[in-house]
């Protein structure tokens, strides 16, 4: 168990002329700053201690000293302390080492900065297109300070990305872009062996709708909350919880007691109806409607509720930096203890009717197995990996808002399977349902609700902030700016690192059972792909869309 | 009059399916606490569908397949003795001929899937073909059972067996065994494998449009009312008066009670795996094999 | 096991019986402090744009046409009724009304114009920026940020700082030449 | 007389295909959420299909990003007519927040025809019912452009300035 004082010290002692500086915000941000040659061995000490990787965030820094700067942040779950590996190399050779290799989650966001900022690294395993479209030229990087928002260069029909290679003897089954599995158009690309996977390859990112970047040019400080809020259609308040704590921290912001209530009650509102929301889903996927419709019927006065208290179903728009925008008054408060009352009771009956049904246990267990030490190894998070028995909990390792004084239970399960997310987020629903109350009970009584700022925001602050979405952990990584808006806003949803994980679910499964797998993760693609821009154009027939497998079959009769 | 009774028959079935469709339609939609569609509602479908425009996505036996099938189920229909009352047609097929028709429909599904060249049509197929070749089994087994009980081939004297004969041990054990694979017969939860909307986006009919789709739905309305007639006239034989008329409405009143069964069957399970289906349509397979046995020895 | 969990779920499924709402037969009103389409109260507005500035999907355009007239537009098809215009108007000119019913043919019916008599500032004697108390919504970094409409799509705000080499060197780079294309 | 019937029958059975085309997926919860016990969307003959070759109408939601461009159209194409297009939400109607971003094309508009526009981040169950129903001839349509004026301005006044004839290039710029 290492303390905030051992990680620096011992990162200090073993790599001396390494480490440039460190930077202790505050007893759980550290912030190390170090020279790009010795990266990927740091990273790897990182991890030994006990380190869970999180997010890289790369950004440009050249109008100030001709650098790219590269972020790679980890989490120690079991001291709560958030670690910012800082590093920056010249904009004239940007080449770092990959850190792939060792800590496989880190792919997708060293891919990502290939793309968008233009560096390389060494020894990364699949250094393919995984941004860009792929008729979008060569050379324009969109995240770079000297490319407009708004630049759009013309499409190019002839460009296709390539696929993995298929293995010996098996045929691919495309799954999307657009699948009844998938309520968001993703490509997996899904290697059969009869009905047995061998492999899959995934080409998702259609989604993205270049956020982070319209955030940074174009948007203020207090309008970003809303534009957050609206990454996901299901989380969207932890998304903008997230990014407010984050900003609230770089500009040492401190917002009343009452407002920090207030937000946890919305997160777990929005926990309750999303995990209603993905049981019904799930009950869908493996063709069990009445469980669809049942649980949706559930989770409708959740939403009713929602719009009373905040004036719409869903993007509550409630939290901005400060605080949140609406008190809740007595009359509120007894409505949410009518509805969550109502909603427990009923849960109850649904957990009963279905916990020993044989019939859905035949097509969840034993499917989607991961073992623990892939997940680890992965950095899976959230209700999967607590379903496959890794015990983390943003709430309670890192708190934040007024989880401080919750008491709650985790769920974890050790069957590894995708029976034992379903039986994590049912039970996660009746926890949320408690802090609920909890938070009632304790809240106080009145208080300002939006902290008054006095002075601008300080520029140039770093600052790290992970909230436990319904789907796993967000990550938000805000570099505040001149501007009144921030210089850098990264956005990790959980679905980010559990997409990296899925093909390993897939391995050695039935075709039938690709969506349930895929579903299992709760997949939020526009959360993922806030940030990216992908294309699928393929030649070959197999792997083409829905829409161009109907095409070429036409031609080719 | 022989003529009139298979005029009859067939005209029953083509406006009768669609409203027993909409039935467990409605059933469904009460299962899940919500209002549902009128039960008229796949009349509306079918003629809706008839007006779209057809995109062919396949050659000749892409635009072939959907008639096919009709037309074979359309025979087999009017091969049945509904009412009790044998049909014009009824003496000059025999119980293989069923089957084969019945077969025939099916293979006109695979090959509408197969000439459309969609991946998710093609594993559609695949698995209808596994659900054929091990569903069909059970009833040509039933069939079987009643021809032995009959001691003959013809179709209504075979179905009709239950009323002449003993009803037996062996006629039990068949009636469950049909009881379970009705709804693979019927293509319903938790047997939709090969239509599965979810993973393979109703598998084979997927690249059907306008009338090719509205005759495939109207087929498989067709088929899920012939198995259920079967059902009722082979094992539930309550009231046999004689009269035509009487038995005939009887008898639709038992078919809407299948179409229950059927209806609370499908919304009340998930979808099996095709290797789950497989080792299940196994056990039935041995189970009908044994009750014909059975019957052989006359219990 | 599976008999249990059957006679369960019909259990489940049976207390609540049908509960199907009559909508659109019967009303369903939103409650009342839904957040519909905005609504400007044109004697109230004092034209100080901050609705336009503060706007996430930047929908409100802010147009002096002379000296006396300034006219506003709202842009209903971008607007994400997220209440953020209600919240920083000074004058409280902008309601979020009730009325969610705004399915149409035609883009344009969402449309709101005003147009406003702009006297000089001796009419009220405080502007929005002095009204507003909080630091981080007194900034506003590029003014009304629908002002511009022509340029909006042409030149984009980073234009000085843009490389027209690196865009060159692209070849296939066509900037868009109107709004939307 | 069957082509009467079959005219008859079009409105009181559509079938949806719901096509995400960069949607946050509030607007696709919505819509699913229609399907539920409280909304039943299907009382209306209305059920969603997996594929656009069984469908009637074709609902977009989200803004049409740049990778899911031609697969929209591609998927109208796809659609047998006689079809209509609905555009659910705030980012398919005019494009959101989002509109001028390097990856976003706009609106469902950008993409293909669209017959009705829903409104709304997301849009209540209702008000998809709604629109449904508009399109369905069972309600009527509440919503017209609303134009506002301070004050009437001298006749004059408005003579005298080029301004006010430039007046009307806004509206047309708006537009687009």
């Amino acid at each position: 168990m290492p303390g905030i004082e051992e990680i620096k010290n011992g990162l200090k002692k073993k790599f001396k002329d390494a480490v440039v500086a460190v930077e202790e915000q505050n007893p759980t941000r550290l912030f190390v700053d170090i020279k790009s040659a010795k990266v990927r061995e740091i990273s790897n000490e990182i991890i030994a201690m006990g380190g869970r990787y999180l997010v890289s965030i790369g950004y440009d820094n050249i109008s100030r000293d001709k650098t790219l700067g590269m972020i790679h942040t980890f989490g120690f779950d079991r001291d709560g302390i958030f670690l910012s590996l800082r590093t920056a190399v010249p904009e004239s050779k940007p080449v770092m080492d990959s850190i792939t290799p060792d800590i496989p989650n880190a792919g997708w966001s060293e891919r990502e900065y290939m793309d968008l900022l233009g560096m390389k690294f060494t020894g990364h395993p699949k250094p393919k297109r995984l941004i860009l479209a792929d008729d979008w030229p060569e050379g324009v990087h969109p995240l770079r300070k000297d490319i407009p928002w708004n630049l759009m260069p013309p499409a190019a029909e002839d460009v296709a990305y390539q696929l993995d290679e298929c293995p010996e003897g098996c045929s691919i089954v495309p799954v999307g872009p657009y699948h009844p599995t998938l309520h968001e158009p993703a490509h997996f690309a899904v290697y059969v062996d009869g009905e047995t996977i061998k492999g899959s390859d995934y080409r998702g990112f259609m989604t993205h709708r270049g956020i982070e970047k319209l955030c940074q040019t174009q948007l203020t400080y207090n309008e970003i909350p809303f534009v957050a809020e609206r990454i996901c259609g299901i989380c969207g308040s932890v998304h903008a919880t997230s990014y407010s704590q984050a900003v609230e921290l770089a500009g040492g912001i401190k917002i009343s007691r009452r407002a920090e209530y207030i937000r946890t009650i919305m997160l777990e509102i929005e926990r309750i109806h999303s995990h209603l929301l993905w049981l019904g889903v799930a009950g869908h996927l493996i063709g069990f409607d009445t469980v669809f419709m049942q649980s949706w019927r559930i989770r409708e006065p959740i939403m009713w509720l929602g719009e009373r208290m905040t004036g719409n179903r869903k993007t509550y728009g409630m939290i901005v930096i400060g605080g949140v925008r609406r008190d809740i008054t007595p009359e509120i408060k007894e409505d949410i203890l009518n509805v969550i009352g109502k909603v427990e009771e009923e849960l109850l009956t649904v957990q009963k009717a279905i916990q020993g049904d044989s019939a859905i246990h035949r097509r969840t267990k034993g499917v989607g197995y991961v073992s623990t030490a892939d997940t680890v190894l992965w950095s899976l998070v959230g209700p999967v990996a607590r379903a496959r028995n890794v015990d983390i909990d943003v709430r309670r390792d890192y708190p934040y808002a007024a989880y401080d004084e919750m008491k709650f239970d985790v769920p974890v399960f050790d069957s590894n399977d995708v029976w034992a997310t379903v039986l994590v987020r049912l039970l996660e629903t009746f926890e949320a349902i408690k802090i609920i109350r909890q938070c009632l009970d304790k809240m106080p009584n009145d208080g300002p609700i939006l902290t008054e700022l006095e002075a601008p925001i300080p520029a140039l602050k770093h600052a790290l902030t992970a909230v436990e979405a319904p789907r796993g952990e967000v990550v938000h990584y805000v570099i505040t700016g001149e501007e009144n808006a921030p210089e850098r806003w990264r956005v990790r949803a959980p679905t980010y690192p559990n997409l990296q994980g899925v093909p390993l679910m897939l391995l050695g499964n039935q075709l039938a059972d690709v969506p349930i797998i895929i579903g299992s993760i709760d997949p939020c693609f526009s959360c993922t792909d806030r940030m990216e821009i992908v294309d699928l154009r393929s030649g070959a027939a197999k792997t083409a869309s829905q829409g161009e497998l109907e095409e070429l079959s036409r031609n080719k009769r | 009059m022989d003529i009139l009774i298979a005029v009859i028959n067939v005209l029953i079935f083509l406006t009768l399916a669609p409203l027993f469709e909409g039935v467990v339609r409605k059933l469904y939609a009460k299962v899940q606490s919500r209002q549902g569609p009128p039960i008229v509602q796949p009349y509306y479908d079918l003629l809706k569908l008839l007006g779209k425009e057809t995109l062919s996505a396949g050659n000749w036996a892409f635009r072939i397949a959907p008639m096919m099938a009709l037309a074979s189920i359309i025979t087999a229909v009017s091969l049945m003795p509904l009412g009790y009352t044998a049909g014009f047609l009824t003496q000059y097929g025999d119980i293989i001929t069923v089957i084969y028709l019945l077969t025939l429909g099916g293979v006109s599904v695979l090959l509408g899937a197969l000439s459309s060249k969609n991946t998710y049509a093609m594993v559609g197929a695949s698995r209808e073909m596994v659900t054929i070749i091990m569903v069909e089994p059970v009833l040509a087994m039933t069939f079987i059972l009643g021809a032995l009980k009959a001691k003959s081939l013809a179709i209504d004297a075979s179905m009709a067996s239950s009323l002449s004969g003993s009803y037996g041990f062996s006629m039990v054990l068949m009636l469950v065994v049909f009881l379970m694979a009705l709804q693979a017969f019927v293509a319903r939860q938790p047997f939709d494998i090969a239509e599965a909307e979810v993973e393979i986006m109703e598998g084979p009919f997927i690249e059907y449009s306008g009338p090719g789709l509205a005759l495939f739905k109207y087929y498989m309305m067709i088929k899920q009312m012939f198995y259920a007639a079967l059902f009722v006239a082979v094992f539930v034989p309550i009231v046999n008066t004689g009269y035509y008329l009487v038995d005939m409405a009887v008898q639709l009143v038992e078919i809407l009670v299948v179409f229950v069964l059927i209806a609370v069957l499908g919304s009340t399970n998930p979808r099996l795996r095709i290797d789950q289906a497989v080792k299940y349509y196994a056990i039935l397979i041995a189970a009908s094999l044994v009750a014909v046995g059975l019957t052989v020895y006359g219990i | 096991m599976w008999l249990t969990s059957k006679i369960k779920q019909v259990f489940m499924v049976a207390k609540p019986g049908v509960v199907t709402l009559r909508y659109p037969f019967e009303p369903r009103p939103a409650p009342k402090n839904f957040r519909g389409q905005p609504y400007w109260d044109h004697h109230k507005c004092i034209g100080c744009g901050g609705c336009a500035a503060h706007c996430p999907a930047r929908t409100i355009l802010v147009r002096d046409l002379c000296q006396e007239l300034r006219v506003m537009v709202y842009d209903g098809s971008r607007c994400t009724y997220c209440g953020r215009c209600a919240d920083v108007c000074p004058e409280d000119a902008i309601t979020m009304t009730e009325s969610f019913e705004l399915a149409t043919g035609d883009k344009e019916d969402i449309n709101e114009t005003m147009e406003l008599f702009m006297a000089t500032c001796q009419r009220c004697g405080r502007c929005y920026d002095h009204e507003i108390t909080n630091a981080i919504d007194r900034m506003s970094r590029i003014g009304f940020k629908y002002d511009s409409i022509e340029m909006r799509a042409v030149v984009p705000v980073s234009s000085e700082q843009f490389d027209m080499k690196l865009y060159e060197k692209t070849e296939k780079i066509k900037r868009p030449e109107k709004a939307g294309e | 007389m069957l082509a009467n019937l079959i005219k008859k029958a079009f409105p009181r059975s559509l079938w949806v295909y719901h096509c995400n085309s960069g949607a946050c997926n509030g607007c696709d919860i919505e819509i699913l959420n229609v399907l539920t016990p409280y909304y039943d969307i299907e009382r209306f003959g209305m059920k969603l299909v997996a594929s656009p070759r069984h469908a009637d109408v074709m609902l977009v939601s989200g803004a049409v990003t740049r990778p899911t461009l031609p697969i929209v159209k591609k998927a109208y194409d796809a659609m047998p007519s006689p079809k209509l297009v609905f555009g659910i939400g705030s980012c398919a109607v005019g494009g959101g927040c989002w509109f001028d971003c390097y990856n976003v094309t706009g609106g469902a508009d950008k993409a293909v025809p669209v017959n009705y526009y829903i409104p709304g981040c997301p849009p209540r169950p209702e008000a998809i019912i709604y629109g449904v129903a508009l399109a369905l001839g069972l309600v009527e349509k509440k919503v017209a452009p609303i134009e506002l004026k301070q004050m009437e301005f001298p006749i004059d006044m408005y003579e005298r300035n080029k301004a006010w004839e430039d007046r009307n290039i806004i509206y047309e710029l708006i537009k687009d």
